[in-house]
């Protein structure tokens, strides 16, 4: 069978980012739950104790945190791009995620055609970059709590509990519909390799973006 | 809960000669800090990583008459400690006598209690890496002797004893001094769910720097009873709901060959 | 490990390097705070150095070295209690402050040299027997009135040496000041002073 | 103190006036709240400024630094208006009702037989009136004018209340209270403690401002009574011991006078006449001086040669050999040498830069410290000299300190307490015991051969003490301050004892008693407490004679029954058999009888309760340098006139017209100033601020000023100042409190302020010390320096 086209999908800066902030988010939610509660004395010894662990929090934090700002001022039209795109949201959106919990189940649906990120992405695009936001500003408060005000050091705790929480709730979703959710394949060895999609798969999936960007040489 | 132990702080009779703080500082080994004069007495502004008890000063000039108030400020071992709960690592437990006591191998710093703590006392040590606060001498006590603080009061302004005996003391302190201080109440038999270190103020516990009903932040409470117990499980839901989902389409045969062998048009 | 920003940078550096193997912890384990450690050592009953109250002062050694100071429970006067001074009598003893040598600054030098009790004892004898003997008066002439009133010259023995002064000793023991004071005036010396006029 | 810590409880209301007790002897709070809270005892503090003793005296009062006659004064005439006295004490047991020799006069601010050109009083009209064969003559109604009482009750009677608060500026309302509540201890079944330190001393007028208060302390019938007294808080562990030592020019060991080149002490027979009154206890002196001078001499010491008497140096008359006068020797170059041990006068002596120059002159100094104080460094950079300009040789020599080595020290309450070695010194410190008696051997070694008359003094001092034992050394040393019956070898068992003819020593009469065949009394520590009052008389010694409350004789009245039940200390119980004597009617008491026991309430002698005294009463009218009676005079530098008299400043007060010691003048200095401590230093401050948790806790010199003086200059809470005095200028930190007010004299408004003088360039806490503005200029009889009442300029910033 003759090479069937490819499509490019993600830049490599992006998968770059994306998995350095997979990686920290992982080490990051393992060491900070050694500290969070006791349930997880088993995982003290892989740190090298609770303070090792500790230790590890702020390191792979500076990296969480420098990671994305670092792609931010290097390539600011990519993070905004992405932002723009993620902020459009017209009936295809709202028709995609109201058909969305049959899709998950597994029912047959036709969903309307869809930009580059689909509108359960573009949740996402909002949902995850507000969450590590707030992680990263409530740790800084936790981090140096001597030079901040009582009530707001008080403040951070839950917040930092809240964001870390309700974002490995949404990395169940993400880790799951991005690779074994039927149709995700292709996207998540394209993550892996060098960002290209088949067209065929682009064209169904991400309708309106493949138009846009690769259907003119149709 | 079992008759707990801890001191009576009567303020009417301290005479600010700070010999507490010394006798804290040498029984605990803690070494001394940089200080400078600022125009108060107070020339340790606030508890800190190396110092577990201070004595503040409060001037006051009301008609004419002044007044002059020492309180001694340290850890107030409440009878149901905030810092006890927040902490991940259950380093702070409440001995047989009622006293707060950390566990100083398992505290990780994290300065959870300093923030849940209602009369803000935790502080953080840079060298141990450790949150510290006042342990009422527990090893001491466990000998039959009096804390460090309490035995070295010259005037009898702490008194060491049985809980409920130092607040009828204290009841009936305030009710000698009424005359003279109209204000006079007892601080620490109900402040915070009740605390084991009784006060005898002669003024609104503002006047002497304490808070007026300090209690624990709602947004603690908040984080503690809700946050803490029950948002972990939204993890395992969403988790569910994927492992579920996983089978479903695989049951119902949307499987991923049926996405695959998509043609173009999809 | 709660850092700073500074410790954080130069601990990083080092740390990536080497990551934790898996069990290996970091810090050593922290003193256990709160053991009694005056536990069966016997208490030297003794008076704090500082005010005129007099108060008892407990010191507990061990293997020569201090290791706790407290009021004397026993003593009338304290019963135990002890102000910031007398409680902190643990640091006259250890502190890193404290003279530990003898020592002599020759004239005009700017800086102490180290000697040894003996070298000191000798050369402070020769200074006082110089000074002593340049000084001395053992007889002087003074005004009297005989009985008739009229005024005439009496020669008095007065073993007297104005050129020597000594200061001080009220904080030291009694037999101390005892001995001072029988040195001083078995000398001459008649400008014998200590704080207690100040 | 006539009385001491423990007695506090027994009180009825403490007088604190020229103390910071709470803060400077933080012990007697511990009785004072006992007192309060068992007898609902009455606390009142006097004191220029609201500090930590007044946040918890019961009743606080300003008054101008300076100005304690004035208010005292004014209590006294406040108790004769209102007829407060203790009629029965006062006519038994002082010398009101003796009647006083016509020549004796008061005007205008002088007593009679002033001599302006000598500022010297000749005091031959200041005597008793006496009848053909010496007795003198009493009137028990106190009515004739010319006795003791009235003379005292016209000359207070200037002192009315207004006066007072014209030159006090205390507030009329808040002086009657004080004056009231005071007052009301005047009765048997109440009694009155007068607590006193620095404040009272240190001016020119300080004797007399303690003479006032004994005076008071009489007139209300406190002294002699548990719970009263006339209680001097000394400042140091030992100040008591060294002074009972007889480590001051004008005595030598057990307060015995040091004899001068007046004729009179030509030998020792003159010396004895001259020093030994026909009555009272101090008729013992030739016992005491003889058996000190075998202590000194041993065998040498015969009868013949006066006992060696011609061997005490005889300081000249004609020169002042106190603190002052040391320094303005040193200065002039008259002293070459100093040992400096325990001391340190670079920060505590008055008008520091002059006796920093001093400093400059001498050939050698000895100093032995814990720690390098700054008289030891005087010449090195950081003080600010230039040693390539300094001649002096300096000796350090380290000493132990407190709990390594052993001995005993006296505290105020006169207990003469035992102390033990804990642990060895450090480093090569030695104990000053052992470095006293090296330094002798050495200077008696260079001596040995010498056969000139002027080293026999030196050459046969008793100085054969074991070597390098410091445990058998003490021994010795507290053995000799005890004495010795030398017939039998037997360590004498109490002074009454010591004779004059040469078969006993004593180092020191006083302690006589403390170290007895039987025991070291001073290592008793016996906490029972027989006496209920607190007394506790196996713990430890106090001299004399283990008296726990001296003039106790006066817990009685003239027929020996006690005041009243819990006050009482000595009584007569006319059916107690004496076992030896077989006597029926003795003296009983809980603690040791001030008084001679084998006279009856109605021998002559019975009813003589100050026995030290030779009339045997206690003197409202007694002869000061300054005057029978206590007069307020202004301290030397003043902004102010006073009004009482035309007198300005304390006639008899001797005047230093030298260099660096200029009068500071109102007008360039309006503002008053004063120095004082903080419980978390010790006066000179370098075993405190060399001590980290105390140099944590008060870490800088602090000014305290008032907001009104703040808000003139500008200056806040906080702010460097810069404090200057016609002497020197010094730099501290503001401290801006409602604590201390401006005070209306005569109608005007004067600030005052106040320093705390620990400070020096030495150790973890440093800074500059207050003693840089202080003058030279003393007390009328002790020459203790004026540090508490003297002019300065303040003014934000450092230049």
């Amino acid at each position: 069978m003759v090479e069937e086209k490819r499509v490019v999908k993600t830049t490599l800066g992006a998968r770059l980012t994306h998995w350095s902030h997979t990686i920290c988010w992982f080490t990051l939610l393992f060491t900070g739950l050694v500290m969070f509660s006791g349930w997880f004395e088993w995982l003290k010894p892989v740190f090298g104790g609770a303070n090792g662990a500790n230790f590890l929090h702020r390191l792979f934090a500076v990296i969480f945190g420098a990671v994305p700002l670092f792609g931010l001022l290097y390539k600011p039209e990519s993070f905004f791009g992405w932002m723009k795109e993620a902020a459009r949201w017209g009936s295809n959106e709202i028709k995609f995620m109201m058909m969305f919990p049959f899709d998950l189940i597994g029912l047959k649906v036709n969903m309307p055609p869809q930009d580059r990120v689909n509108a359960g992405q573009k949740f996402n695009s909002f949902f995850f970059p507000t969450v590590c936001f707030f992680i990263g500003v409530s740790g800084v408060i936790m981090w140096f709590a001597e030079s901040f005000p009582l009530w707001l050091v008080s403040i951070a705790y839950p917040v930092h509990d809240l964001c870390w929480i309700l974002g490995t709730m949404q990395l169940m979703f993400h880790a799951y519909l991005g690779s074994l959710h039927p149709g995700s394949g292709e996207s998540f060895w394209a993550m892996f390799g060098d960002g290209t999609v088949r067209a065929s798969w682009a064209k169904h999936h991400h309708t309106n973006w493949y138009n846009e960007t690769y259907g003119e040489d149709e | 809960m079992a008759k707990t132990k801890g001191y009576l702080v009567d303020t009417t009779k301290c005479i600010g000669c700070r010999g507490c703080v010394v006798a804290c500082k040498q029984w605990n080994q803690l070494p001394a800090e940089q200080t400078r004069f600022k125009g108060t007495y107070q020339t340790v502004p606030d508890l800190t990583g190396n110092t577990l008890t201070i004595i503040s000063f409060h001037e006051y000039e009301e008609e004419g008459q002044i007044q002059w108030y020492f309180a001694k400020r340290q850890c107030m071992h409440c009878l149901d400690p905030a810092c006890l709960k927040v902490c991940p690592q259950k380093a702070i437990s409440i001995t047989d006598t009622g006293a707060v006591v950390r566990d100083n191998d398992k505290c990780v710093g994290c300065q959870y209690c300093a923030a849940a703590c209602p009369f803000h006392i935790p502080r953080y040590n840079r060298e141990t890496d450790k949150e510290t606060k006042c342990s009422l001498c527990t090893e001491r006590t466990a000998e039959g002797e009096l804390p460090a603080c309490v035995k070295a009061c010259i005037t009898g302004a702490l008194q060491y004893g049985d809980r409920d005996e130092l607040l009828a003391l204290a009841k009936k302190r305030v009710s000698d001094i009424i005359g003279k201080y109209p204000k006079a109440n007892v601080y620490g038999e109900t402040q915070a769910g009740g605390t084991n270190i009784l006060y005898v103020l002669a003024d609104e516990p503002s006047k002497y720097g304490f808070e007026e009903n300090p209690k624990v932040g709602t947004v603690i409470h908040a984080w503690q009873d809700i946050i803490k117990p029950y948002f972990p499980w939204l993890i395992a839901l969403t988790g569910a709901v994927s492992v579920f989902s996983f089978f479903s389409t695989r049951f119902l045969g949307v499987g991923k060959e049926a996405h695959e062998g998509e043609s173009l048009d999809g | 490990m709660k850092v700073t920003r500074r410790e954080f940078l130069k601990i990083s550096g080092a740390a990536v390097a080497t990551l934790p193997v898996l069990g290996f912890d970091l810090t050593p384990a922290m003193a256990q705070s709160g053991t009694f450690r005056i536990k069966n050592i016997k208490p030297v009953p003794s008076i704090c150095p500082y005010c005129g109250c007099g108060c008892g002062v407990v010191v507990y050694a061990a293997d020569g070295k201090v290791i706790n100071t407290e009021g004397d429970p026993d003593h009338p006067i304290n019963q135990g209690s002890t102000c910031a001074k007398g409680a902190s009598v643990y640091q006259l003893h250890d502190n890193p402050r404290r003279m530990r040598k003898p020592l002599y600054r020759a004239p005009y030098s700017d800086q102490w040299e180290e000697k040894d009790w003996d070298w000191v004892y000798n050369q402070i004898a020769k200074r006082v027997k110089k000074t002593r003997d340049e000084t001395f008066i053992t007889k002087e002439k003074v005004k009297t009135k005989d009985e008739t009133g009229a005024e005439k010259e009496l020669e008095m023995t007065v073993n007297r040496t104005d050129a020597i002064a000594t200061l001080g000793g009220a904080a030291l023991d009694n037999e101390e000041c005892y001995l001072y004071s029988k040195l001083a005036r078995g000398l001459g010396l008649v400008y014998v002073e200590h704080c207690a006029r100040l | 103190m006539t009385n001491h810590w423990v007695d506090l409880r027994n009180t009825d209301c403490a007088l604190i006036m020229g103390s910071n007790a709470a803060e400077n002897h933080p012990m007697s709070f511990k009785w004072l709240m006992k007192a309060k809270e068992t007898r609902g005892a009455k606390i009142i503090h006097v004191d220029p400024r609201f500090c930590r003793t007044s946040a918890r005296s019961d009743l606080y009062a300003p008054l101008r630094s300076g100005t304690d006659i004035a208010f005292v004064g004014g209590m006294i005439n406040y108790i004769f208006e209102n007829n407060l006295y203790f009629h029965d004490y006062v006519a038994n047991y002082t010398n009101a009702p003796f009647i006083i020799d016509d020549g004796f006069d008061f005007k205008d601010g002088l007593f009679s037989g002033y001599d302006p050109e000598k500022r010297k009083y000749d005091q031959s009209t200041w005597n008793y009136k006496t009848d053909a064969d010496g007795n003198p003559l009493k009137d028990p109604t106190l009515e004739n004018p010319r006795c003791v009482f009235q003379l005292m009750k016209k000359h207070y009677s200037r002192y009315d209340v207004d006066t007072v608060c014209k030159t006090t500026g205390t507030p009329k309302d808040l002086f009657l209270k004080v004056a009231e509540a005071y007052a009301a201890t005047g009765v048997p079944d109440k009694s009155g403690t007068i607590m006193y330190a620095m404040g009272t001393t240190q001016h020119s007028v300080g004797s007399e401002n303690v003479r006032i208060f004994a005076v008071l302390q009489l007139l209300l019938g406190n002294i002699g009574v548990p719970g009263g007294g006339v209680n001097a808080m000394r400042g140091e562990s030992n100040v008591q011991g060294a002074c009972d030592m007889g480590l001051l020019m004008h005595v030598l060991t057990g307060y015995m006078g040091a004899p001068s080149n007046d004729p009179a002490y030509v030998d020792l027979a003159g010396y004895l006449k001259k020093e030994t009154p026909k009555a009272g206890f101090k008729v013992n002196t030739p016992k005491w001086l003889v058996s000190m001078m075998k202590s000194y001499y041993g065998d040498v010491a015969t009868k013949e040669n006066d006992f060696c008497y011609d061997y005490l140096p005889k300081r000249r008359t004609d020169r002042n050999y106190t603190h002052i006068g040391m320094f303005e020797a040193m200065y002039d170059g008259i002293v070459k040498g100093v040992f400096v041990f325990g001391a340190n006068p670079y920060v505590s002596g008055p008008d520091a830069n002059k006796e920093t120059k001093a400093l400059e002159n001498l050939d050698w100094m000895v100093a032995a410290d814990l720690f390098e104080t700054e008289t030891a460094a005087f010449w090195k950079e950081e003080a600010g000299a230039d040693p390539k300009k300094i001649k002096t040789e300096v000796f350090f020599l380290p000493a132990a300190a407190s709990y390594e080595k052993a001995g005993t020290i006296t505290n105020s309450g006169r207990w003469v307490q035992f102390r033990w070695k804990a642990v060895e010194p450090v480093g090569e410190a030695m104990g000053d015991l052992e470095i006293f008696y090296e330094i002798g051997k050495r200077v008696r070694g260079l001596y040995k051969n010498s056969t000139e008359a002027k080293d026999k003094p030196i050459q046969e001092l008793v100085w054969n003490y074991t070597e390098h034992d410091e445990a058998k050394l003490l021994d010795e040393v507290q053995r000799e301050i005890n004495g010795y019956d030398l017939t039998t070898g037997k360590l004498m068992p109490k002074f009454a004892d010591l004779k004059d003819d040469g078969t006993t020593s004593c180092g020191v009469w006083i302690y006589s008693g403390m170290y007895t065949e039987e025991a070291n009394k001073t290592k008793l520590r016996d906490t029972k407490d027989p006496s209920g009052i607190g007394i506790y008389p196996k713990w430890s010694f106090a001299w004399p004679a283990n008296r726990r409350i001296v003039y106790n004789r006066c817990s009685a009245d003239a027929a020996g029954k006690p005041w009243c039940d819990d006050k009482k200390v000595i009584w007569w119980d006319s059916n107690k058999v004496d076992e030896k004597t077989g006597k029926v009617g003795n003296w009983d008491s809980i603690d040791v009888p001030d008084f001679i026991v084998k006279n009856a309430p109605t021998d002559p002698d019975g009813c003589k309760p100050y026995i030290m005294k030779d009339d045997g009463v206690g003197g409202l009218f007694a002869k000061m340098a300054d005057g029978p009676f206590p007069e307020h005079y202004e301290p030397w530098e003043s902004p102010v006139e006073h009004s009482l008299s035309s007198v300005q400043f304390n006639p008899a007060a001797k005047i230093w017209d030298t260099p660096m010691n200029q009068k500071g003048k109102a007008d360039k200095y309006p503002i008053i100033a004063t120095t004082y401590r903080v419980v978390e230093h010790w006066q000179a401050g370098i075993m405190t601020r060399n001590t980290p948790w105390l140099a944590e806790l008060m870490p800088n010199v602090f000014v305290e000023i008032s907001n009104e003086l703040g808000a003139e200059k500008s200056i806040v809470n906080g702010d460097v100042v810069t404090i200057e005095s016609a002497r020197g200028k010094v730099k501290a930190i503001a401290c801006v409190t409602p604590r201390l007010k401006p005070f209306k004299i005569n109608g005007k408004l004067y600030h005052e302020i106040g320093l705390l003088w620990h400070y020096g360039f030495q150790g973890i806490a440093k800074g500059d010390p207050a003693n840089r503005l202080t003058p030279h200029i003393g007390c009328a009889n002790s020459n203790t320096p004026e540090y508490k009442a003297f002019l300065c300029n303040i003014h934000k910033g450092v230049n």
